[in-house]
């Protein structure tokens, strides 16, 4: 018995042992609450890292909570599989490691950030829990603890947006958020539950082994795609998303980031391992590209005119879903065609995947660059601020990377995506990838209207004062930093052993299915 | 290479573009290194020029805000916000409407479809 | 603050230690009867509402230190129960690890406490009725004790 | 078709807690409609966990006939319940919050957070 089999419980048995033991710690002090948090984060990180390597190399990791043996997925005489089961593939060890990287970093951010508030031990609490529920999300292999997994993240988003409960707007947009995401997930449970009376069955797997496309599974896959596209905010469901993520301090904006893509990495896993080519060619994935350009040229012409430096950050996260909405879009198009396949639809899922992981690490850059801003001024407003440049050094060239990654400029990884995705939606019809690129110099613009406000311009006499941020915050920027330029300059090395593995797992349906039900597809 | 990314259409060289800007940027300081450094340190010609005015003190007076960046976009698509801004009410319940809506219309037309 | 009748308060003080007993019971049956830890914590959680109801909040408050709630109940269950779920590891986490064979039961036709699964529901009840309690006790603190009070603002905000 | 009856419940109590949610400008009536939802939602799931001919799946409860229905929507039902429990008890103490914030708990002018 190998201890790396035992890689997928324990990503998610140590943030959950670091979430229960934070009141016991926190008596001993603030240092060591906060390096329990660090420390937990960390272990997390690396477990995600063993995890994706070890998918790498021996294939899909499968493990069944409280089985004699950890991958006996159907004990004898059963047809179905019954126990809780976690399936990691390569896509899911991928967003796994992904979200462990940005909830590193919003720890180690969040260290300096939050001190001088009075509640951290809630608050460690609650991060290590949110922490939970988005690798949850990503490694599951059953729809319902999909379900509890994604109920986990949100109580604990709920509590997290509203940290700063002295705050009216906070607390506001946590309320909205309540109510949206109350109502999506109990939308999404209905479906589960259908499908549960329908296949007798709750494993992913299972059920799409079996699946018949008829009525009641398409009543079913509108609502899981509607609810979960809600989740991750594209554009008609997304106004609780600029709300929540201005309002929540910028650790947990950071950290909502990656569960956003959670949501979003289920939308794809069902579309793709669930349906797969039994979903039809036609409608569900016109209804994603059709969602993904909304969202992607709505989400930037707000943003252009938003001032609230997170806010405006908040309407660019819903213009970014769009961009791998549209690349898994096209994607799903040509599921069941396999020339168009080879042509263009995997170069899409590589972009959607490959967009996913950046859009994580530098949409967490900037939100934690927002976050030292208002650390230094105490403003949010673009209007009040200027001249930071001088002050700031470190935070503004981390600031210039993410926004120049964010913009698709050429030599950072938001390009290489992006370019991805343009060629391959042009192959579809040449206006997607004319309404992307309008996106993409929009984009651009409002990057250049932040930076200019407040970073360039003249020194002002308000913010004589103002410091570079303490050196805890600039290593949760440095950690994404790192990222980012480690994944601009070596893209080839990125896409052989991070998205090609993953997008090909993702269209794999047969291996998804097979590692749980024994190949007997 | 390891910097070469293979698109299916064409090719993306990251190092080809880090060459570029390497020789750009040494174009750019061979240019800045031919200017003039003989000017008079200390007198008008080392002073901001703000349309012979004083200068003002505080940097707030003399920088943009950012309620004026593309001012002219945002009059020329005047009625487009109207209808976006418009539709972002900060209501709870709009809020939970559109979902409703659209998962309305979705399972309209996919039984139609 | 208006006191309730003088019925349903003497009548919540006697139910009170009822409900406590009750609640109790029907965690450590939980195991192969309906119910279980979360359904006993929530009853045994309604005891503090009904002390609420019968002696007020003040003074209930005055004799509860939520430390008890907060700390030695909430963190005894959570630990108990990651604690088990870990000492499953060498075979599987959650695994059930010191389980009553299948036999026994065929034999003597009794079903016993199946090993870590009773002791799990008695963790979950303990933690549940300490979080469900802590929940009523800072929901009445904050309706009826504070409610006049401004939220005053947390001092990291201005540096 | 009685046998059907519980899903037009379902359907029913789904649909009056999603215009309550619409219709209603209290919050705390909003928060009502929520927990009705996740009501509705859970009598779905004990309703479909009903196979024809099979026992009750409680030890010492059960009857004659056929197999143990597996219950597994008894434990998600009860999954969900716990889940609603917290969101209740955090979505009153956000509309506490408000309340104190605002010092109103009409939807109408929580709106603070547009455009």
């Amino acid at each position: 018995m190998n201890w790396t089999d035992h890689l997928p419980a324990l990503l998610l048995a140590v943030p959950l042992l670091g979430a229960f033991v934070t009141p016991l710690v926190s008596l001993g002090g603030k240092m060591l609450r906060n390096t329990l948090l660090v420390v937990t984060t960390f272990v997390t990180l690396v477990i995600a890292f063993l995890l994706w390597k070890d998918v790498l190399v021996s294939g899909t990791a499968v493990y069944v909570m409280g089985e004699k043996v950890f991958n006996l997925t159907m004990p004898s005489g059963m047809k179905l599989p019954v126990r809780i089961i976690l399936e990691a593939d390569a896509f899911s060890a991928f967003m796994a490691l992904c979200g462990a990287i940005a909830s590193f970093a919003g720890a180690l951010f969040s260290l300096n950030y939050m001190e001088g508030f009075s509640g951290m031990k809630r608050y460690v609490s609650l991060y290590c829990l949110l922490t939970v529920g988005m690798l949850g999300m990503t490694i599951t292999g059953d729809l319902f603890n999909f379900f509890v997994f994604i109920e986990i993240a949100s109580i604990a988003s709920f509590g997290l947006i509203a940290f700063w409960r002295d705050k009216a707007e906070a607390v506001e947009a946590s309320f909205k958020y309540t109510l949206v995401s109350q109502v999506a997930s109990m939308v999404l449970l209905l479906a589960f539950g259908a499908l549960y009376g329908k296949y007798n069955a709750l494993n992913i797997a299972a059920i799409g082994s079996l699946l018949k496309f008829g009525f009641m599974e398409k009543i079913v896959l509108v609502f899981i795609v509607a609810s979960l596209a809600c989740k991750c905010g594209a554009f008609p469901m997304h106004m609780w998303l600029p709300d929540s993520y201005a309002e929540a301090p910028s650790g947990v904006s950071c950290l909502l980031v990656a569960v956003s893509q959670a949501s979003l990495y289920g939308l794809v896993r069902v579309c793709f391992s669930l349906y797969g080519v039994t979903m039809g060619a036609s409608f569900i994935p016109w209804v994603v590209i059709l969602l993904g350009l909304a969202s992607m040229f709505f989400g930037v012409t707000m943003a252009v005119v938003q001032h609230d430096i997170k806010r405006l950050m908040g309407y660019h996260s819903v213009s970014q879903v769009g961009y791998m909405l549209l690349g898994f879009g096209v994607g799903m198009l040509v599921l069941s065609d396999a020339k168009g396949m080879a042509d263009y639809g995997f170069a899409a899922i590589q972009g959607g995947v490959f967009h996913m992981f950046n859009y994580t690490m530098y949409k967490a850059l900037l939100f934690l660059a927002a976050g030292s801003l208002y650390y230094t001024t105490g403003k949010r407003d673009l209007n009040d601020m200027g001249g930071l440049a001088r002050k700031m050094p470190y935070t503004t060239f981390m600031f210039v990377i993410a926004a120049a990654a964010i913009a698709g400029l050429p030599p950072f990884n938001g390009f290489v995506s992006k370019l991805l995705i343009y060629e391959s939606s042009f192959a579809v019809h040449p206006s997607l990838a004319a309404i992307a690129l309008i996106s993409s110099v929009l984009t651009l613009a409002s990057f250049v209207k932040v930076f200019q406000t407040a970073f360039l311009g003249p020194e002002q006499n308000a913010f004589l004062s103002v410091r570079e941020v303490p050196s805890g915050m600039l290593a949760g920027m440095g950690v994404l930093t790192v990222v980012i330029l480690a994944v601009s300059l070596f893209p080839s090395i990125t896409m052989s052993y991070f998205v090609e593995p993953a997008s090909k797992a993702l269209v794999d349906q047969a291996g998804y299915i097979g590692a749980i039900m024994g190949g007997g597809m | 290479m390891w910097g070469v990314v293979h698109t299916g259409f064409g090719s993306w060289d990251a190092l080809a573009w880090i060459l570029f800007f390497g020789i750009a940027a040494f174009f750019l300081l061979w240019f800045r290194s031919l200017g003039r450094s003989d000017y008079k340190k200390g007198t008008d010609q080392d002073e901001i020029f703000w349309s012979s005015n004083v200068v003002p003190e505080d940097g707030a007076h003399i920088s943009v805000p950012a309620d004026a960046a593309y001012w002219g976009f945002r009059k020329g698509m005047e009625p487009f916000y109207k209808g976006l801004v418009g539709m972002h009410t900060g209501l709870a319940p709009d809020i939970v409407g559109w979902y409703v809506v659209v998962v309305a219309i979705m399972s309209v037309l996919i039984l139609i479809v | 603050m208006k006191p309730l009748s003088l019925i349903v308060r003497t009548g919540c003080n006697l139910f009170a230690w009822f409900m406590l007993v009750f609640g109790v019971n029907v965690v450590v049956h939980g195991y192969a009867s309906p119910g279980g830890g979360f359904q006993g914590g929530a009853i045994v959680a309604t005891f503090i509402a009904f002390l609420l109801v019968s002696y007020g909040g003040e003074k209930i408050h005055s004799w509860v230190n939520e430390k008890i709630y907060d700390l030695i109940l909430e963190e005894t269950g959570l630990l108990l129960f990651i604690t088990l779920a870990f000492m499953g590891l060498p075979t599987s986490f959650f695994y059930n690890f010191f389980t009553i064979p299948w036999e026994a039961y065929q034999q003597t036709g009794r079903l016993f406490p199946q090993g870590t699964t009773a002791i799990m529901s008695i963790a979950v009840g303990i933690e549940v009725a300490g979080a469900l309690s802590m929940v009523i006790l800072s929901m009445f603190k904050g309706i009826r004790l504070v409610s006049d009070r401004q939220i005053e603002e947390e001092p990291g905000h201005d540096r | 078709m009685i046998g059907n009856a519980p899903f037009f419940v379902v359907g029913l109590l789904f649909l009056w807690g999603l215009m309550a949610i619409f219709t209603q400008k209290n919050l705390i009536k909003i928060a009502m409609a929520i927990t009705i939802l996740g009501s509705s939602v859970n009598m779905f799931l004990v309703a479909l966990g009903y196979r024809t001919g099979g026992r009750v799946p409680i030890h010492f409860l059960e009857g004659d006939g056929g197999p143990m229905v597996l219950p597994t929507p008894q434990a998600m039902t009860l999954t969900a319940i716990v889940i609603a429990l917290a969101t209740t008890a955090l979505i009153l103490s956000l509309i506490m919050l408000i309340y104190r914030h605002y010092g109103t708990i009409n939807v109408d002018e929580v709106r603070r957070l547009r455009g």
